[in-house]
């Protein structure tokens, strides 16, 4: 009824070619932007801001991360967290050696540096692949903590090795972290950033890096025959996934927690995001959104339901239950659709545009 | 097919048989103990159509993978535009202008029919991936113009209704076709089609045949195909390779294959008797 | 510089060869761990084999088996019983896991089955711990746990107990694998499922049972592991040990589980012992990762993985 | 597929009702206080006791008094698996419940406490860190809503080093003895590393750092280290949860003597040395109160809460090492609230209230005895500048059943330890741009 492309022609491959090429998913897309920058920073509590929405946008922008290195260029990877440890460490020992640096200059340094970290533990990948691969970025994951922990440089010889977040400002006075900065202009912050970068990511997996990309995850031998060099586009992937999630480990430590112990960027949080861009879907931006937000979701939610429901249940049991519905939402999900939220909703959008006419 | 014209072989519409393009000179390969080519020597001129047939387990598709750069023989020389090779990677071979499809489709599975040819494309697209990412300006143009030049290629083969579906969905032939796409997206100067028309339906023969014809008289572009079906065979081709067990039985022009007495008792006597 | 070089490169080798019996004492300790990996390492290698899964749970199901155990111990039941209630139970999860898991995931790609092994993971934590507590429980099931001086060299004689096990756990599933006939269907299904299918194979059947073996490689395991260490979540952690372990041995190698175990068991203990110190301490926790992946570099496939042959 | 979008619609539908902000079910008029313990998780062992120990008083002072001067206590749990990140969710989402937000916080998490240290300045609620978290937060001019009382780490490895000397029969026998050090690889364990290397330097002992990854399973290597190659004279813990038990067991099987091991309060506990069987007799830990069930709050607790099936655990958690410590820390949070309540009046107290109260909190031997805890441990007073107290700590010895002291209270040092907290908290103010305050 709504949703109807029909009467809207492209005249241009440039139109055609467009992120939204139908007039009203640019119509949803404003609309949700205007959601996000003018409803949730009037409307949202501080709770809202700052345990959910920023998280979120963290970790969509970790997810888009290692989407475009495990989605779309098909290297599996669990070392995601030590990836946006490295982004958080530079982000602080940058910060802190120039106190002067402007704070995105700053997040973006962080992110290159990540990126060269993640170059050197892609170098296996041209000869590892698979599950070999994914216990190779293991490696990556135990020893970048380990070494964060270890070298007292790194948390400017703290004696704890907990780093915590100067405050900056992005210009003048107006502070996004530290303990003067309000939770709009953090939240605000992270939501340009992060919606800066999804553009950005979403601009390069439909140019010819992503075709390169995606060539070597779905056939990386025809890739090498039709003129794609294997290193170089695994590593480019390998980079530019890191560059991401060390800018989300930045943005982690300095816009949500304030202060990160590398505990923090431990497996555990590797296989998060994992589990993120599975449920999200794999080689898709706006799965990285939707995987986040219901990662994020679904634990709060489930610890909050019997208390809405007043059952009389212990936190115990309800951390349990917690838990294992956790898990078997994961495996529902899974059987009920591997590909993910994004392509549910893209059968939704299609079951929309024939609605309510069934045919 | 204007951009079409405009390839790198100026000469296209004349179509005479020039010179050597490809020389294969005493090409031996071994997997393990088992010789899979045994000293192997044959020419490839410009513009010409080159069969290369024989039964099954003949070496042939390991000839295209040796030609291409995928595979590394042990003993011989590979000759291309007068360069004699040395050890080289397969995305060198496409750099310089070698393209091929494969016997088993060798698709993206997960992209689209055009994401799948625009691919074909990477080696004629130089911008460098932050332009890419910020989606402006030159990179913008550079998307635009070849997804122009894929547009011609998928009138060419006729499959503009299939432009945007993902290609694991798609039948058999219509993937060879878009196989096919990719490699002349590269505007190959040496095409390799490893059995073209296998499991394809008469109709459908008829069409590839068409394709390949006019790839070669249209643009000029030689081309190496390995196939079973012998009608379409001596149709096609200027000159046929035969091979068996690794061994080169025969080369010469359909006809003076077809009588060879060697290729009659070898090949084709065991399967036309 | 000077000092941290010779503490890297000298002095280890220095004091190697200075004290030899601690030395020793050193390797067998890291040999005998590395047997414990190996335990983990086999129940993975038994699924990956069979079904192509790679199972993230396994660790949860040594911990869920190790649960059970110690809860039914608890409960009052002599060791016997609660072996085989036990052994029930794990069975009884293999069925349900074919039935509600892997069978409506048949033929997904890899990673969509390692993400539901993954959910189950976390299924099987929280149901274990809501059925018997997060407190630490004991086993004791009598393995003596005494260290033994043999010339001078200081053995655990529960790490000897833990080494014989594996090994008859090991000399058993070789047995199985080579002389029943679910055996033999077991390899035919490890080599294409299709195909096993089509000489009348049943798939399911074989998964129930590969899963089944793997659960009760698991419940030994957490019998094991349990004894020494005491039954509580983190247990369930040990199954990234048995990653590294993997890699080395090949995925699909029951000898190479138990080599590579005993590889990164003893490589990790004198890596630590004589190099730990220069480089801050802690170091086990990667050593064994970054020992694997630079193995893989040169050998792709493992140890006794099959070598992986590219075509097109 | 169908089905699919609407099962999908109302997730979200659910979702949203679920996240908007539940009306508050809680008395207008009650003090509430949001509890973030963790009873899952990998340290859940330890955390269950203490969290029930929390609880338990909370709730014995509405069921036995009525509440705090009569204001009933309301609370609510927020799991935080000792996550980090969780516990910034728990502390968010339960920071402005009830009607003045919640009382303070008891996080038992040196890493969540690290993250709440400027949130709970900024909102104005105290953190009670009760020996644990970060050190410098005894100097209350620079974290006036840090608690870390009775003692912090530094006074615990003060202590420990003291106990150790008194065994050897005096300070100067240190000279040239081996301490290994073993700790739990994280902020909670490097934390008294200082204080054990300025103690190095004063006496002249050798003293060797063993860390342990989280979780600590794996300390193989490690005691074979110390058992086989150093063999110290004296082994000193900071370890937390499986770590514990682990290292005892590691330690037995290389033969270590557990006469000569010591580990902090947080390594002597039941969870800590009962998995660990026989291996643990003769092993030793530092307190600072004591076990068991002989105290009258303890057995107010058994007779108006358990008896009438309304305790939170396991009742065999009651008068365990961690249980009594959770009971310590509700004792002191009720205290300063009742303090509070002295002085703004009988209602429920803010945060900034509450914080008054703790720093007007003087514990007194009748005090204590009055609450029921005579015996419990020594008596110590809070200032605005000294958030820590230093109270005296003693040293405990597990004979295979229970706990039992085996040495006097030993007073920290306090002209070592303070002038190295100030150091600290200054260097913390300067990062931060804090002006501390002033506390004449």
């Amino acid at each position: 009824m709504f949703y109807r492309e029909a009467g809207q022609f492209k005249v241009s491959y440039a139109a055609d070619q467009a992120i939204f090429p139908i007039r009203q998913d640019q119509i949803g897309m404003a609309m949700i932007l205007a959601v996000a920058y003018v409803v949730m920073p009037v409307a949202g509590s501080e709770y809202w801001l700052e345990t959910i929405m920023i998280p979120f946008l963290v970790f969509s922008l970790a997810a888009i991360g290692l989407n475009i290195l495990t989605g779309y260029a098909g290297q599996l990877s669990l070392g995601t967290g030590a990836f946006m440890a490295c982004g958080a460490f530079a982000a602080y020992k940058l910060t802190t050696a120039f106190p002067d640096l402007n704070i995105i200059v700053a997040l973006l340094l962080s992110g290159v540096a990540a990126a060269a970290v993640g170059i050197v533990f892609g170098l296996p990948s041209l000869r590892i692949k698979g599950f070999y691969l994914a216990v190779a970025t293991l490696a990556a994951q135990f020893f970048l903590i380990w070494l964060f922990a270890k070298v007292p440089w790194f948390t400017n010889y703290s004696a704890s090795g907990v780093i915590s977040a100067p405050p900056r400002a992005v210009v003048g006075e107006l502070y996004v972290t530290g303990v003067h900065a309000t939770p709009q202009a953090r939240y605000l912050f992270c939501l340009t950033l992060v919606a800066v970068l999804a553009l950005l990511a979403k601009n390069m997996v439909r140019s010819s890096i992503g075709r390169q990309w995606m060539a070597i995850r779905d056939m990386d031998i025809a890739a090498e025959i039709i003129g794609i060099r294997p290193l170089r586009t695994k590593l480019s992937a390998f980079a530019i996934s890191s560059f991401y999630c060390g800018v989300a480990g930045a943005l982690w430590a300095f816009f949500y927690t304030g202060t990160v112990e590398p505990g923090a960027f431990d497996i555990n949080r590797s296989f998060q995001i994992l589990y993120m861009i599975i449920i999200g879907g794999l080689g898709s931006i706006l799965g990285a959104f939707l995987g986040a937000g219901f990662i994020v979701l679904l634990p709060i939610v489930l610890s909050r339901l019997p208390l809405m429901l007043g059952l009389p249940i212990s936190t115990a049991t309800i951390s349990h239950i917690e838990v294992m519905v956790f898990g078997t939402l994961i495996v529902f999900f899974l059987i009920v659709e591997p590909h993910g939220l994004a392509r549910l909703w893209r059968i939704f959008k299609e079951k929309l545009r024939l609605w309510p006419f069934p045919y | 097919m204007a951009a079409l014209d405009q390839a790198e072989t100026p000469d296209a519409d004349t179509r005479e048989i020039g010179d050597v393009l490809l020389r294969v000179d005493r090409i031996s390969l071994y997997f393990g103990g088992v010789r899979a080519l045994n000293n192997i020597s044959f020419e490839v001129r410009e513009h010409e159509i080159l069969a290369i047939i024989g039964p099954n387990g003949a070496g042939k598709s390991s000839m295209l993978n040796v030609i291409n750069g995928f595979y590394h023989p042990q003993e011989g020389t590979i000759t291309y535009r007068g360069k004699t090779r040395s050890r080289m990677r397969p995305y060198q071979a496409a750099a310089q202008g070698i393209a091929r499809t494969f016997q088993n489709i060798a698709l993206f599975k997960g992209m689209s029919t055009l994401d799948n040819i625009m691919t074909g494309r990477l080696l004629k697209m130089h911008q460098p991936f932050w332009m890419q990412a910020l989606y402006w300006g030159p990179a913008q143009r550079e998307e635009i113009e070849h997804r122009k030049f894929c547009e011609e290629i998928i009138d060419f083969l006729e499959i503009q209704h299939i432009r945007k579906t993902p290609v694991g969905r798609l039948p058999y032939g219509l993937q060879k076709r878009v196989e096919l796409g990719r490699a002349l997206a590269a505007q190959p100067t040496l095409l390799l089609l490893d059995e073209p028309m296998a499991g394809m339906n008469v109709e459908e023969k008829e069409d590839m045949c068409r394709f390949i014809l006019d790839i070669n008289e249209e643009f000029g572009t030689t081309i190496a195909l390995i196939e079973h079906d012998m009608g379409v065979v001596m149709d096609i081709s200027d000159r046929v390779v035969v091979l068996d067990y690794g061994r080169k039985l025969a080369d010469g022009p359909p006809d003076s294959v077809r009588s060879d007495p060697a290729v009659v008792s070898a090949y084709l006597g065991v399967g036309h008797d | 510089m000077e000092g941290f070089l010779s503490d890297i490169f000298i002095a280890p080798f220095v004091s190697m060869w200075e004290y030899p019996v601690f030395l020793v004492e050193v390797l067998v300790g890291g040999l005998l761990v590395g047997v414990m990996y190996s335990l983990v390492a086999l129940g993975f290698v038994l699924i990956f084999k069979a079904s192509g899964v790679f199972n993230f749970a396994q660790g949860a199901m040594v911990l869920f088996a190790a649960l059970f155990f110690a809860g039914f111990l608890e409960a009052g039941m002599p060791v016997w019983l609660a072996l085989g209630a036990s052994a029930v139970v794990m069975v009884a999860l293999a069925i349900v896991t074919e039935r509600v898991v892997l069978r409506p995931l048949v033929n997904q790609p890899p990673i969509v089955l390692f993400m539901a092994t993954i959910g189950l993971t976390f299924f099987l934590d929280g149901f274990g711990q809501m059925i018997w507590g997060s407190d630490i429980k004991v086993i004791d099931i009598g393995i003596p746990k005494e260290p033994l001086e043999i010339h001078g060299v200081l053995i655990n004689s529960f790490d000897i107990v833990a080494g014989v096990t594996a090994g008859l756990l090991v000399a058993g599933l070789a047995l199985f694998f080579h002389y029943t006939k679910i055996g033999r269907a077991l390899r035919a299904v490890a080599d294409d499922h299709q195909a096993a299918l089509s000489v009348g194979i049943p798939l399911q059947s074989i998964w129930v049972i590969v899963w089944s073996v793997a659960g009760l490689v698991a419940l030994v395991a957490g019998i094991m592991w349990g004894s020494s260490l005491g039954v509580q979540f983190s247990l369930a952690l040990v199954a990234l040990k048995a990653l590294p372990v993997l890699i080395l041995g090949g995925f699909t190698s029951i000898p190479g589980a138990i080599v590579g175990g005993l590889i990164i068991g003893a490589s990790e203990k004198i890596g630590e012992v004589y190099w730990g110190p220069a480089l801050g301490g802690a170091i086990e926790d990667w050593h064994a990762y970054m020992i694997a992946m630079v193995f893989l570099l040169f050998r792709p496939q493992g140890l006794f993985g099959e070598k992986i042959i590219e075509r097109v | 597929m169908r089905v699919c979008g609407r099962v999908l619609t109302l997730a979200t539908v659910a979702a949203a009702c679920l996240l908007a902000e539940p009306a508050p079910s809680l008395a207008v008029d009650s003090q509430f206080v949001g509890l973030m313990p963790y009873r899952t998780g990998p340290y859940a062992p330890n955390g269950i006791p203490f969290a029930d120990g929390v609880a338990d008083y909370l709730q014995l002072i509405n069921v036995r008094d009525g509440g705090i001067n009569g204001v009933p206590i309301s609370t609510e749990e927020c799991d935080t698996s000792y996550n980090t990140d969780r516990g910034v969710e728990c502390y968010e989402r339960l920071k402005n419940k009830g009607a003045t937000g919640s009382a303070a916080f008891i996080p038992l998490s040196t890493g969540i406490t690290y993250a709440l240290i400027e949130r709970a300045a900024v909102d104005k609620v105290p953190l009670l860190t009760t020996g644990y978290g970060r050190t410098a937060g005894g100097d209350g001019r620079v974290f006036p809503y840090v608690f870390t009382l009775p003692d912090s780490y530094w006074s615990g490895a003060d202590v420990a080093i003291t106990y150790v000397a008194q065994q050897m029969g005096g300070f100067d026998k240190l000279k040239g003895k081996k301490i290994a050090f073993v700790y739990h690889d994280s902020p909670y364990g490097k934390e008294p590393i200082p204080v054990f290397e300025a103690l190095a330097a004063k006496y002249g002992f050798q003293l060797s750092n063993f860390p342990v990854a989280h979780p600590g399973l794996e300390q193989k290597a490690v005691w074979l280290r110390i058992g086989r190659q150093l063999r110290p004279d004296w082994t000193i813990m900071w370890g937390w949860g499986v770590m514990n038990s682990t290292a005892i067991k590691e330690a037995a099987a290389v033969g270590y003597n557990m006469e000569h091991f010591l580990g902090v309060w947080w390594s002597g506990a039941e969870p800590d040395v009962i998995p660990a069987g026989d291996a643990a007799k003769g092993y030793k830990a530092l307190a600072f109160h004591a076990p068991g069930a002989d105290f009258k709050v303890i057995q107010d607790v058994e007779k108006f809460l358990y008896a009438a099936g309304k305790g939170t655990g396991d009742k065999n958690n009651v008068g365990t090492v961690l249980y009594n410590r959770g009971i310590f820390n509700s004792v002191v949070l009720v205290e300063a609230i009742r303090n509070a309540m002295n002085k703004f009046g009988n209602k429920p107290m803010t945060g900034e209230q509450i914080q008054w109260g703790f720093e007007n909190l003087d514990m007194t031997s009748e005090k204590l005895a009055s609450l029921g805890l005579a015996g419990f441990m020594q008596p110590f007073k809070i200032t605005c500048a000294d958030h820590e107290a230093s109270v005296p700590v003693r040293v405990q010895q597990w004979d295979g059943k229970q706990w039992t002291f085996v040495s006097d209270w030993i007073q920290p040092d306090r002209s070592l330890i303070r002038p190295m907290i100030e150091a600290a908290a200054e260097q913390y103010a300067k990062e931060k741009n804090i002006t501390p305050r002033d506390c004449k």
